[in-house]
């Protein structure tokens, strides 16, 4: 198995022949990811190192059986793009692009709840199951197929974790990029949710960041819910103190968005807290009796 | 992007929200003048980009334009928690009879706006929070939906008002919610939202943040932005996507993604060294910006060394590399510099800073080896 | 609620979609002063609130303003399924390239609105629709969401236009649906929606049919209701709050439901019997409106019988009852009454009326009885 | 059982203080509805009839553990009453307000799927599981406990046919009338899935009018996945035309919306068809084995 994406995943490209698009798109090709269609409207028609381009989402999944979706269009119509994949039936859609509105974020997440579809992203790279399909922006000769799920709010920590785990000979079930913006398509629960689903994934490893209270709320449902053993790690412990006007984001989160606060919420939950990306992999290590 | 007080008066103003009568000045002598423009009793408010400036004295209330000038001689180059005070706001008085608190702020783990609303409004409103919650109307908006007739009514019987106050406050609700999404706002509070002794209902101060995401759809907030109140590095760093605050230590920091460069931090930290600064070149950056970043990393005289840490993803390591070279070129700098490269097209570029090493930089293999190798660096003295 | 074709077009003008140049006209004279005015060749369009006016003859295209006059004169007092023409538009004429349709209506099953696109346009769009439905590009819309510009592409490209054409195109459906929404409409329809020989992108026709329940926040549009063009009784129904539609047959209807009426006109029809109307005093009828509806019922001169079938919810017994007995005292009605009456208050109500039988009122305890006993009444001659 | 309201319904009012409100609460209570609160905005702290008044929905659910509404307010306000009712957590709401604009009730249909939520109506008598809870203006007295669930778009002549089965001895199980808008918050089919659901309903009535195609789709439904029989009936062979302006409308329901074509739709599909209220009896008592 894995989780979201697989063997099964035929992925479609919107924003396929703009430059990060045509990048990316080459480079999941090569992890051996069935990029079976690009869109951009206006170029339908045409093709892309083999990959038919088409003018609308509709048609392209109609035409390609295409049922997922990567998004690379730049941040003014992104939300539109979501809307497009959604309504167009896709069951995975994940959004690379970085600065879509927070107020767009908005109106996509609640129509999300419309629909049977899970949103990843935006400002995300992705997801990778190794082995079976590269629906990212992650570099994919880091990865190695294995047992260990990876979720992340960070993209570029995400390798760095990967990394040290491959480099033990740790390999990975699905790694997540779940984004770092304020408003985001799914979050830490929903895909420890998967991970503990799924058969394949023995151990599940989250990475946090400081802002909001996102990891205390997964770490309940760690405690609550999981068999699955969890190592998480909170970036941020010497990160400068956000500047914050107005009393409604301390009202909201309660004041609990330091890394130390995380992190302590983290092993009250029962779950082994790491330092620094090299301890995960240790304490991955120690989770899976490979130590 | 924050808004000062009198910017964001004016946009909710713009949306029908009643405020007190204003001028902004830069200079005890235009105080003075805007002092005895509006009349009586004045408020001389500092206009900086953070909170507490009310117990830091930045706020005077006078009665004559020669005591507003005195109060704005005082309050003018008066420095709240590291900002600098260029402005104040000069007001007019009001007879006040209950002081409320009204924000609307986007509530990331519901995925929806809320409306914070209390009866016990002013400076203590966090204190309230924590010790009688209760106290504090809590109200999500469906993003969708957007605010309803039941949720403005809701709030109206929360503060128990009557009649035309009630009204008051009804119509102030709504044109904020109007003012939050009509702007692109991740906040918008008043604190406090005054009912005067006369029942009319009027923001006495304004805290308004706008998603920066969506500048390019608001044009006139876009030209808001303050260049001059910004560190000059952070502001030069803006311009060209990157994200940099200045830190106290001596090891300067570049990475590509903000959960990298915190985790570059920490490592850092765990060696025994001190960030001099948080410095991340985004995603997709390309060699102009990577010499650019380098640049004014350097620029800050007490960096004696420099940990460069890229995972590439979107960010290619060729692009990296060339962008450090040509900055080293470019700018000269001698510094010892750590580079750790990895991700995508990492082997590209380790091989174009192999055949061209300027013998200021150091490949390392690791990032936990890289911030040790930056960190003993910096402890010799760098320079 | 219909509008006109010149009153759907001021509205959708309103909404900045492009129509021709119009001016209506209600007599001969007026459609030549029109037709001189615009210049040109003209076409000379009945106004009637039904389709099918092209194939009566309910449009001409002429060259000279005494032709225009000429048309009127023909076009002008023409029924058209049941409706009177009372006036024409008189419209410029223009050079088509391509003829479109576009329309936005409710889709019931799916709670949403939803677009209908052809590049197939004109009278026979629903013959297109059975034979070819592949021609027809359909879009739902998320009624909170809106339509969306990934939306205003899938029409654009699967009409294949490009450039300015296709620009002219998507502004229109843009504007369409924010006038679908702007006004309440359960539908908006342009057919055929062309493309002229210069580019353009313009309605060449209207339908536009607005949600009366609306209405209350639509005054300007409420205002535009034609009062001349219904059956006086059904406008008179209209007003008090009924529905009322005048049939052919010679026992009068009243009930309280559009279903149960729909059921009791069945019924009578089971019974050998012609329904001489559908009237529904809807929920909660008070006396008044009873008796204005028995009024209305009986005013037809065809009417031999009434059959009264109250089944009361909302509707309460002894109001009808009341209602009834005012009414019949008022007009002196000599008309055989049958009143069936059932459900809430209904005992109340037969002791009414069994206290004040008027000798023209007979009361049956089941539906089909009543319907019986109301067919056989008429049969006999009624009054 | 029943469907949707029963013994441990909480029925709350909303516009209690109005004409309409007023006497169908007492209406309700003599059917022994445990009616534990009204709303009324502005006058909340009083009461009617010993039930105490609130001037918002939340406040009156968490006062008194509400867990229905039915809505009697003018149709201005009516979809902001709905919106109150799904967001105070309600899990049953009946709006009986008539004339509501369609363009509200789009929004709110739309929004409803977001919640776990069923709305009935609006323009609708409501629902009635006799001798259990009464949350509608129907005549409590027709009523009689038994297994025969109805599902109705017509107010009134559900009346009829319910007085029809008890007069024959039949009893029911729950009554609904979803009502006559063109766009309901419940249509037929959810409803007969409740009663196929429920161990209680022996037989299901289905009244349709003319108009739409919901009756269609019903009846598919039934043919594919109901064991339970059910009898239908629809109103309007001998109505008058509607006269319809534009080709929309006949483009969308494919012109299929006559009762003839329905009521040989539901024969075709096993449906056990009446042509009038009286013959729905007996053929419910025929497929009851009681005739």
């Amino acid at each position: 198995m894995a989780i979201l994406v697989d063997d099964g995943t035929r992925l479609l490209v919107q924003g396929i022949t703009g430059r990060e698009g045509r990048f990316h798109t080459g480079r999941m090709i090569e992890s051996e990811t069935k990029v079976v269609a690009g869109v951009t409207p206006g170029k339908g028609g045409g093709d892309f190192e083999g990959v038919p381009i088409f003018d609308t989402v509709h048609e392209a999944a109609r035409e390609t059986g295409a049922n997922a979706s990567v998004i690379f269009v730049p941040p003014p119509f992104a939300a539109d793009a979501i809307f497009e994949s959604l309504d167009s039936g896709l069951s995975t859609v994940c959004c690379i692009t970085e600065g879509v509105p927070v107020h767009d974020m908005l109106k996509v997440s609640d129509y999300i709840k419309m629909t049977e579809a899970t949103l990843i992203g935006p400002n995300c790279p992705g997801v990778l199951s190794p082995g079976k399909s590269n629906v990212s922006i992650m570099p994919g000769d880091i990865f190695l197929p294995g047992n260990v799920g990876v979720v992340s709010r960070s993209g570029t920590l995400t390798y760095q974790v990967v990394n040290e785990l491959t480099q033990r000979g740790i390999g990975q079930s699905t790694a997540v990029g779940i984004g770092g913006d304020p408003i985001i398509g799914t979050d830490f629960i929903e895909i420890l949710k998967k991970f503990e689903a799924d058969p394949e994934t023995g151990c599940a490893v989250m990475i946090g960041e400081i802002g909001g209270n996102a990891e205390q709320l997964a770490a309940e449902y760690v405690q609550r819910e999981m068999q699955t053993p969890v190592v998480a790690y909170i970036a941020g412990f010497t990160a400068p103190e956000g500047k914050t006007m107005g009393h409604a984001g301390a009202i909201v989160s309660g004041g609990e968005s330091t890394a130390e606060a995380k992190s302590e919420a983290l092993r009250r939950a029962g779950i082994r807290a790491a330092t620094n990306p090299s301890e995960v992999a240790e304490l991955v290590a120690e989770a899976l009796g490979k130590a | 992007m924050d808004l000062y007080e009198h910017q964001g008066k004016e946009l909710l103003r713009q949306y029908g929200i009643e405020t007190l009568e204003g001028i902004v000045a830069s200079s005890p002598e235009e105080a003075r003048e805007a002092a005895e423009k509006l009349g009586g009793t004045v408020a001389v408010k500092a206009q900086v980009l953070t909170g507490g400036r009310g117990k830091a004295g930045g706020i005077k209330v006078v009665k004559s334009p020669d005591e507003a000038r005195e109060a704005a001689e005082a309050i003018l180059g008066m420095d709240i928690r590291g900002h600098t005070v260029r402005r104040v706001l000069v007001e007019a008085g009001v007879a006040i009879a209950s002081e409320m608190y009204l924000s609307i702020t986007v509530d990331r783990g519901a995925k929806k706006a809320l409306i914070l609303f209390s009866t016990e409004g002013g400076v203590d409103i966090e204190e309230v929070a924590e010790h009688n919650p209760d106290a504090i109307a809590r109200l999500h908006v469906d993003p969708l939906v957007g605010l309803l007739p039941y949720q403005v009514r809701e709030i109206v019987f929360a503060a128990g008002l009557e009649g035309d106050t009630a009204k008051g406050l009804g119509r102030t609700l709504t044109n904020l919610y109007r003012a939050f999404e009509g702007s692109d706002a991740s906040l918008v509070e008043i604190n406090p939202l005054v009912v005067t002794e006369d029942g009319r209902v009027l923001a006495l101060d304004a805290k308004v943040t706008v998603d920066n995401s969506s500048l390019y759809r608001h044009e006139d907030i876009a030209e808001l932005h303050d260049v001059e109140a910004a560190d000059p590095q952070e502001q030069r760093a803006l311009e060209v996507g990157l994200q940099y605050v200045k830190l106290n230590g001596d090891v300067g920091i570049l990475g590509n993604g903000a959960g990298l460069v915190m985790s570059t931090l920490d490592v850092v930290a765990q060696a025994g060294g001190e960030p001099a600064n948080f410095c991340d070149v985004g995603g997709g950056a390309d060699a102009e910006q990577i010499s650019t970043a380098l640049d004014i990393v350097t620029s800050n005289e007490q960096v004696k060394s420099v940990l460069f840490n890229i995972f590439g993803g979107i960010t290619r390591g060729d692009e990296v590399a060339r962008g450090l070279l040509s900055a080293i070129e470019r700018t000269g700098i001698d510094l010892p510099i750590v580079v750790r490269l990895d991700g995508t097209n990492a082997e590209e570029g380790r091989q174009i800073l192999a055949e061209n090493t300027p013998k200021n930089v150091h490949t390392e293999e690791t990032m936990l080896g890289a911030a040790e190798r930056a960190v003993e660096l910096a402890r010799n003295g760098g320079r």
